[in-house]
């Protein structure tokens, strides 16, 4: 039984020099069989894993991490939560992230430090302005909440932006979601493994995944650098490594790993309270906890497995975010790094079942995967357990690259995160 | 900051380059042949690899030619650089997990 | 107050000297000052207060390393919070303030932090303010945020400029150090282009000043194909041997002269790099090390012999290697008391035994210091024996009196940029440090920062290295002669100790100074499973600090190795990311700043359309007429005159934007009639044709006309977004796909200017400017393309209609641009001929129906927007295949029509279109409207939309509704062709 | 005919003839517009005998072979573009001359597959001369100017200097430590161009001259 935080158990704690704390997971050596094997330790995986055994009722569970849990695009990424996508299919996906994310702390009783500071993503041309009203109402016809604002009102909400008026990317307005904001994301890798395990899930780290036993169409088992693994269904939540584990499940996919860099700057006193982002100039930058300042860039064009993207990326980045926050030049960059984000053609994720039985997909969320991990782990659950997709995630089909219902979050969700 | 080696123009920053996904995907000779199945094969599924790809770039900000370039997709490492519609070299299929 | 100035000696210009300010108050200090010995030289010991508990903290080192000295410098828009003191160069009029204290640096009220201490564990936060709602974290956040942070940054934009450098060499040579001046020289000897740089104000290294150096440099100065660069850090080391490196062209003074660059961000490009980055010492930790007047020993010896300055008048020092017997020495020539020096090691050399002697202080060898006394500085140590396999004992602890305690735990090669380009670190069990790995590009390393740091060894790595690199570049270098250097008996051999607390020593012992990170937060992090080294930065925050954890990391390696029972490799090593010292934002944005940041695309019309009047809109990079307002009008009034005249008379409107590509050759018209999905190889020379363009997956991408005007030239026209992209695809299909097809595309889009004249008296106005085309709807028939004159100069003449008026399009020679469109407003004057914007040419295109970028956003197809007509089923083109799967003929799916408001009120973009009957609450959007506008040919408010099964609701009544404003409009579905749907006007 | 009409560079708006230095010597970077070049692009084989002699028919110069490196008779000359791709360009011409040339060549090459478009009047050519001409190029563009690798003079690249593609071509050696550059650009992108040039010469001096 795993006890649980509180302000209480952290004095109680205290007083006996902190001696007494408990491991946040156990380390299990993987056993020989379990019902559902999830491959791929992040938060998407870890809250499939904690979703599956804590809303379906299935009693063993391995996850299995090549490295440490959460070492991947979870604790790489610049944290933004929001919903306000345009199509309906993906705003009830990611709108449902949100309602979890509303109340994941105390789901978890881990501090994920969800803060709801809002998320401006700005217009900067009448096409913008276009695109952002039509998603604005788009997303009030979903029920989920969404303002525009104008210039002025952007203004007042971050006094420090430079709304460049005559200048070449004015700010002419913007869209706002208030309930949008930031969460602290290594907490959401640590707070779904610390309940996956509570309900007895087997977290095995450092275990790499070298093939899939599949027998007349159906997979069966795991090959792992710690042994084979039998397994009745096999989840795979792999994000920029998805390509690699269909190839050895034998088919190919519709995705691209790229790389997506993101740096922070030295620790400053609070200077911006909200989310900016600007899909025109691809940038965005928020202000973490810590003081520092959290900004991410756009992709490279080519595929990289290399954690590390062009320097010019970065330029161009800061070049944009100087632009609209001047005062930006004399803060300094203290740490730069990239991940590897998986990219499908119409920017929306594939949640689904794959040409092989009881092997199950998650990827595509190129780079948004961040802010639907709740969700996606609820869906992905779903899907696994019942063996067919959550009407939530019913749209987001591998088959839809073949059919055609294609859902294009190209451009009209700003920069596509 | 990658160098690519324009066959024509020699050494050049990434920035004057664009890339073009994937090389060596035949458009189909026989349009009408292929099963929507197939045309989603041929328009949107890829190997993605991890280690050796063929992918083709365009010179863009220089003399604007198409060329087809072997390189490591972790390393980055471009391991051969040949003309359109000519086949890869002979190279050591690099694959990591 | 301990540290002071010392009557002679140091690289200062004692006749130099400066005033300063720290804290409101004034110091003086001399040139070769650095803010902190400055400080340190007026008797100042506390620097600033820790991250989280806000403890006194003095200076540390003398170095980049800094991790307690941050102070927020200048004031007003250039004001830089967490500048390390110790390497601000000390200007006249320098102004610092100290940072994260209030109200005083002397008195801090967050100091409290330190009572609640036992709380703040490491990750507490994640345990805790979780209640008592959901909403609660709100409130926490808002005071956490308050207390971090460290300095505040300014609120004014920066004042200062930014550039930047593409440079190029042979040889870049990373640290300008005894080895890194050797292996420039050798490099240089072979006429290699060599680039040396250095991060710190002189060159030189630890040699900085000396004689040596001097020649040195000055014959690397004296060659052409040398660059020197001081106060420049190689930052990063990216893919095919690029390095990212910042110039602080003006930091050391008080403001950039005129023009000056404060940075220059270089981007170099080396054939072969030589990293001579040496190395940072480190400390031993034990109870209360965080205390002012703890300092690295060689940050002592520095302050001593760069800036005769002594650190205290009671030194002690604390080592378990030779190292710190420099610092003795230093501070003994000095005529610095050393009172004691405490050595962990039971055994000594000959020369560190000698230098103790002369020091006069007293040895206790096989001991340790176990705790620093005090209050907001140092006022003695404890010490007591210690055993090399059960560490130091418990009971009876002697106290020494002291104000400065110089540690030294032996050194850190600097391997960050090697790290970031080359396999895992190698660890070196003597030096009890991490080396560079293998390198996985071309560099090789040379002196400390491989381990190395005997100085004559030095000497001898760089010269290696420098000719080495030469010879990889293929040139050959001469061979150079060392400097004469003793090799020092001194070994730098540390016995490994790295926490010399007792095990139950008081005061808490410190690994990460800056953010407060103790030994007792590490076996927690242990104890709670964050095991492996990112968990464990990650968890605790070590090494995350503004320092890096510089002088932290390998300890708190060590640490975690002990309570997993490890060797430190086997718990290993985090891999380094760039920066290896923060780099200003500024630096990096470099020059793309205000007018630099984007180009602007100017047509040749420009200055016309600016002088008379008109609003310029963004159109991609592209400055467009928006509207030609006159007077007070609205934009909705300007453009529904424009749009009138055009209509009643005649008008002109810059088209220069679209793309336009000379497409030639034999196959040409092949060639279009496959990437087009209408027919191509039937149109006659002289004509043009509307044409679509699909995406290869069906979805439609682009439209134009295209002009045949020859058997084998065509001129293509494209929207203006799409102009590269089409231009691209087009030498793709041909390179790739079609290669056998006997086709050349060039862009002319900016060889041509180009002007849409429209209106019923648009022919008359043409007629009466052009030298001799027959405007006659016979000799020039709708569709049809001429060449001709207008007063001798050549134009192209195309009668095409986007307005559905009878319409021309007449391109010139971009030069002409500005002359000919005024030439043809001249002629246009009778019929009251007016200029219009994209506003107005909106306008008419939606009152004809006419789709555009709004409803062409990617996601559409030719059957939603009404062109299925458009889609050859005789021949097979780009798209073709792709265009009949179940997802883009679904029934379902939105496509276009018109709508009319039924009051004739405004219908606003964006809208969405729900049935009137739908009381859900919110309804059910069916589609939405893509493009409005106020109509002057139907004087009222019309749009087009896409729309579920939309042609079969025309007809029905809908409501427009815009949630945003809680507006709804009722409105009626209509065809798209509102204004003259035969298309009578355009073909008279 | 033409005369009566004004021929407008891209950056006539700037009013550079205005601004000429008095002492062009004393700056470290002159700057200054070669008006109105006649250009003509063209595509062919160079390894085809009959498109290189309808070239030295038309032009009086062949097509060189070598990447990044110009031909040329003292008053047309050709500049490598590409693999059969030049740019044929004549300085100081009358206005007529583009379309002459183009005409001539379009005679001379006959039915060859071959391409001729004219394409002056989309560039603008920006010159660039003195002690720190190159630096100033080298703040935003990523080419090695250095005479060891971009060959010096009768040399040209193609590539981009900030945000701009450009076509660089050294006209002056600069032994006398003062090399000269033409340098092209599409002729929307001139403003941007200039002023960013004229500003990164800033910190050296810079001097405004009619080349």
């Amino acid at each position: 039984m795993t006890p649980r935080y509180s302000v209480f158990s952290l004095l109680r704690n205290a007083l006996s020099y902190h001696e007494n704390w408990q491991q946040a997971w156990r380390s299990p050596e993987p056993k020989a069989r379990y019902d559902v094997i999830i491959v791929g330790g992040g938060g998407h995986g870890l809250a499939t894993a904690y979703y599956l055994a804590k809303l379906h009722g299935i009693k063993s569970i391995a996850v299995v991490e090549r490295g440490w849990l959460g070492g991947g695009n979870t604790g790489r990424n610049t944290t933004i939560v929001r919903s306000n996508y345009l199509w309906d299919q993906s705003a009830a996906l990611y709108e449902h992230a949100m309602k979890l994310w509303e109340g994941l702390s105390q789901d978890l009783n881990y501090n994920v430090m969800f803060s709801q500071r809002g998320v401006l993503n700005l217009a900067h041309n009448q096409h913008d302005l276009r695109e952002t009203l039509r998603r604005v109402n788009a997303n009030r016809l979903n029920g989920i909440d969404s303002e525009f604002l104008n210039a002025q009102q952007v203004k007042e909400m971050v006094p420090i932006i430079d709304l460049r008026e005559g200048g070449r990317y004015p700010v002419l307005g913007a869209s706002l979601q208030r309930r949008g904001g930031t969460a602290r994301h290594d907490a959401v890798a640590w707070g779904y493994a610390r309940g996956a395990d509570a309900l007895g899930v087997d977290i095995i780290q450092e275990c790499a995944v070298n093939g899939f036993r599949i027998e007349n169409g159906k997979v069966t088992g795991v090959e792992t650098s710690k042994g084979l693994i039998e397994a009745d269904k096999v989840g795979v939540v792999t994000a920029g490594h998805s390509s690699v584990m269909a190839n050895m499940a034998g088919f190919r996919l519709p995705v691209q790993s790229v790389p997506l860099q993101a740096l922070v700057s030295e620790p400053v006193k609070p200077i911006i309270d909200t989310v900016v982002m600007s899909g025109a100039v691809h940038a965005y930058v928020s202000q973490s906890d810590k003081g520092e300042l959290v900004i991410g860039a756009g992709v490279d064009g080519y595929i990289g497995y290399g954690q590390r993207g062009s320097m010019q990326v970065t330029e161009e980045t800061l070049a944009a975010i100087c632009e609209l926050f001047p005062l930006f030049r004399r803060m300094r960059m203290l740490r730069q790094w990239g991940g590897i984000v998986d990219v499908c053609p119409d920017a929306s994720p594939i949640l689904s079942k794959t040409p092989v039985q009881n092997l199950y997909l998650n990827c595509g969320w190129g780079t948004g995967g961040f802010k639907a991990t709740p969700g996606s782990g609820w869906a992905f659950a779903h899907t696994i357990a019942k063996d067919e997709p959550h009407e939530l995630n019913a749209a987001f089909t591998l088959d839809r690259f073949r059919t055609g219902f294609l859902i294009d979050e190209h451009g009209a969700a700003a920069v596509a995160h | 900051m990658l160098q690519i080696t324009c066959p024509h123009c020699g050494a050049r920053a990434e920035s004057e380059f664009h890339n073009g996904g994937e090389a060596h995907i035949e458009r189909p000779k026989d349009p009408a042949a292929l099963t929507d199945a197939e045309w989603a094969e041929f328009v949107f599924l890829r190997d993605n690899p991890k280690g050796l790809l063929l992918e083709r770039w365009n010179h863009t900000q220089g003399c604007r030619r198409w060329f087809n370039v072997a390189r490591d997709t972790v390393t980055y490492e471009i391991l051969a650089v040949y003309p359109m519609g000519s086949q890869p070299p002979a190279l050591d299929p690099r694959r990591y997990v | 107050m301990s540290g002071y100035r010392l009557s002679s000696g140091g690289q200062i210009d004692r006749a130099r000297p400066l005033s300063f300010a720290f804290d409101g108050k004034r110091y003086q200090g001399y040139a070769g000052d650095t803010l902190a010995s400055a400080l340190l030289a007026n008797g100042v010991d506390l620097f600033g207060r820790s991250f989280k508990y806000h403890r006194p903290r003095g200076l540390f080192s003398a170095g980049v390393e800094e991790p307690n000295a941050l102070v927020t410098l200048r004031s007003g828009a250039r004001a830089e919070p967490n500048t390390r003191a110790t390497v601000v160069e000390l200007y006249d009029g320098l102004e610092a303030s100290s940072q994260n204290r209030w109200p005083s640096l002397a008195f801090d009220v967050m100091a409290m932090n330190q009572l609640a201490g036992p709380l703040f564990s490491a990750g507490f936060y994640y345990k805790t303010f979780m209640g008592p709602t959901r909403k609660a974290w709100m409130l926490y956040e808002y005071f956490i945020r308050k207390a971090a942070g460290l300095g505040a940054g300014t609120l004014l934009p920066d004042p200062d400029r930014y550039e930047e450098m593409n440079a190029f060499c042979d040889v870049l040579v990373v640290g300008a150090g005894p080895a890194g001046l050797m292996a420039a020289t050798a490099a240089a000897s072979s006429g290699a282009r060599v680039i040396l740089a250095d991060e710190q104000s002189a060159l030189g290294g630890n040699l900085r000043g000396s004689a040596s150096a001097q020649e040195n440099l000055a014959g690397l100065a004296a060659l052409d194909n040398v660059t020197l660069l001081a106060r420049t850090t190689v930052y990063g080391y990216y893919d095919d041997n690029t390095l990212g490196a910042v110039e602080r062209v003006a930091d050391h003074v008080a403001a950039p002269a005129e023009g000056q660059p404060r940075e220059r961000h270089w981007t170099i490009r080396a054939k072969q790099v030589v990293l001579a980055t040496g190395a940072i010492e480190r400390p031993i930790i034990f109870g209360d090390n965080d205390k002012p007047g703890v300092m690295l020993a060689d940050a002592g010896r520095l302050y001593v012999e760069r800036h005769g300055v002594a650190p205290g008048r009671r030194v002690a020092v604390f080592a378990n290697n030779d190292g710190a017997y420099r610092s003795v020495a230093a501070l003994t020539t000095a005529g610095v008391a050393v009172s004691a020096i405490v050595d962990a090691r039971r055994e000594i050399g000959a020369e560190a035994q000698a230098i103790a002697a002369a020091s006069g202080a007293e040895l206790l060898l096989g001991q340790v210091v176990t705790r620093a006394l005090g209050g907001q500085r140092l006022s003695g140590i404890e010490v007591a024996a210690f055993d090399p396999v059960q560490g130091a004992r418990d009971g009876a602890q002697r106290q020494i009196s002291a104000d400065c305690l110089l540690v030294s735990g032996g050194w850190t090669p600097t391997i960050h940029l090697a790290s970031q380009a080359g396999g895992p670190a190698r660890w070196d069990d003597s030096l009890t440090a991490f080396l560079p790995g293998e390198a996985s590009q071309p560099w090789r390393a040379a002196g400390a920062c491989q381990g190395t740091l005997d100085s004559a060894a030095c000497f001898a790595e760089g010269a290696q290295a420098g000719a080495e690199a030469a010879r990889a570049c293929g040139l050959s270098p001469n061979p150079v002669s060392l400097p004469g250097a003793k090799t020092e008996p001194l070994a730098d051999v540390p016995l490994p100790v790295w926490d010399a607390r007792p095990p139950h020593g008081k005061g808490k012992a410190f690994v990460d100074l800056q953010h407060d990170v103790t030994a007792s937060d590490i076996s927690l992090a242990h104890r709670e499973g964050f095991r492996s080294v990112e968990h464990l930065k990650r968890y605790t925050t070590l090494g995350m600090a503004t320092d890096q954890g510089k002088t932290s990391n390998v300890t708190g390696l060590a640490l975690m190795a002990r309570e997993r029972k490890l060797s430190i490799p086997e718990v290993g090593t985090t891999r380094f990311r760039p920066p290896y010292t923060p780099v200003s934002l500024g630096a990096l944005a470099g020059q793309a700043r205000g007018s630099h940041f984007r180009p602007t695309r100017r047509t040749a019309m420009h200055d016309w359309h600016v002088e008379n009047g008109a609003e310029m809109q963004a159109a991609g990079l592209w400055l467009r007429p928006r509207i030609y307002a006159q007077g007070s009008e609205t934009v909705e009034q300007a453009y529904s005159r424009e749009a009138r005249q055009v209509r009643a008379s005649v008008g002109m409107v810059d088209v220069s934007t679209l793309g336009k590509i000379d497409v030639q050759g034999l196959d040409a018209a092949e060639f279009l009639n496959r990437v087009y999905s209408n027919g191509f190889l039937k149109l006659p020379e002289g004509k043009a044709r509307y044409g679509l363009m699909l995406r290869e997956d069906g979805f439609l991408w682009d439209d134009g006309t295209t002009w045949r005007l020859s058997e084998t030239q065509f001129l293509m026209t494209t929207t203006t977004a799409n102009a590269a992209p089409v231009l691209s695809q087009l030498e793709f299909l041909l390179a790739a796909v079609w290669p056998e097809l006997k086709v050349a595309v060039t862009s002319v889009t900016e060889q041509w200017a180009g002007m849409a004249v429209s209106g019923p008296k648009s022919r008359e106005v043409l007629a009466s400017v052009l030298d001799d085309l027959d405007m006659s709807n016979e000799a020039l028939p709708f569709m049809g393309v001429r060449k001709g004159h207008l007063n001798g100069l050549p134009v192209l003449v195309a009668r095409l209609s986007f307005s559905g008026e009878l319409a021309y399009e007449v391109y010139c020679g971009a030069h002409h641009g500005e002359a000919v469109w005024s030439r043809i407003l001249e002629a246009g004057k009778p019929f009251g001929m007016i200029p219009y914007g994209v506003e107005a040419l909106g306008t008419l295109r939606i009152e004809k129906g006419h789709v555009a970028g709004p409803e062409l956003d990617g996601r559409t197809t030719a059957e939603d927007l009404g062109l299925a007509g458009m889609t050859s089923r005789k021949k097979h083109y780009i798209g073709s295949s792709m265009l009949k799967r179940e997802g883009l003929t679904d029934p379902a799916r939105l496509k276009l029509v018109g709508f009319v408001s039924a009051d004739g009120g405004k219908i606003r973009a964006g809208a969405h279109l729900v049935a009137a009957n739908d009381t859900s609450s919110p309804p059910r959007s069916l589609g939405h409207i893509t493009s409005t506008t106020y109509s002057p040919a139907l004087e009222k408010y019309i749009a087009l939309g896409l729309l579920e099964d939309g042609p079969e609701r025309v007809g029905e009544k809908l409501v427009a509704t815009y949630p945003l404003k809680n507006i709804d409009v009722d409105v009626e579905v209509v065809s798209s062709h509102f204004f003259d749907p035969e298309g009578s006007r355009m073909h008279v | 005919m033409i005369d009566s009409y004004l021929r407008q560079s891209a950056l006539d708006h700037l009013g550079l003839a205005g601004r000429t230095s008095e002492e062009p010597e004393k700056a470290a970077v002159r700057l200054g517009e070669k008006l109105l070049p006649a250009a003509v692009n063209l595509r062919g084989d160079v390894a085809d005998p009959a498109f290189v002699a309808a070239l030295r028919e038309a032009l009086g110069v062949e097509p060189p072979s070598a990447p990044n490196t110009v031909a040329t008779n003292g008053e047309v000359a050709l500049l490598w573009l590409g693999p059969d791709e030049w740019l044929a360009l004549q300085h100081g011409a009358a206005p007529e001359a583009e379309a002459q040339m183009a005409a001539k060549l379009r005679d001379a090459l006959g039915d060859l597959h071959a391409a001729t478009t004219e394409v002056g009047e989309q560039y603008v050519c920006i010159h660039l001369a003195g002690p720190k001409a190159r630096e100033v190029i080298e703040k935003g563009c990523p080419l090695d100017l250095h005479p060891r690798a971009f060959g010096g003079v009768g040399h040209c690249a193609q590539s981009h200097l900030s945000k701009a593609t450009i076509l660089l071509h050294q006209v002056s050696p600069g032994e006398d430590g003062e090399p000269a550059f033409d340098l092209y650009t599409r002729r929307s992108f001139a403003d941007y161009l200039w002023r960013w040039l004229e500003d990164a010469a800033g910190e050296y001096g810079v001097a405004i001259v009619a080349p």
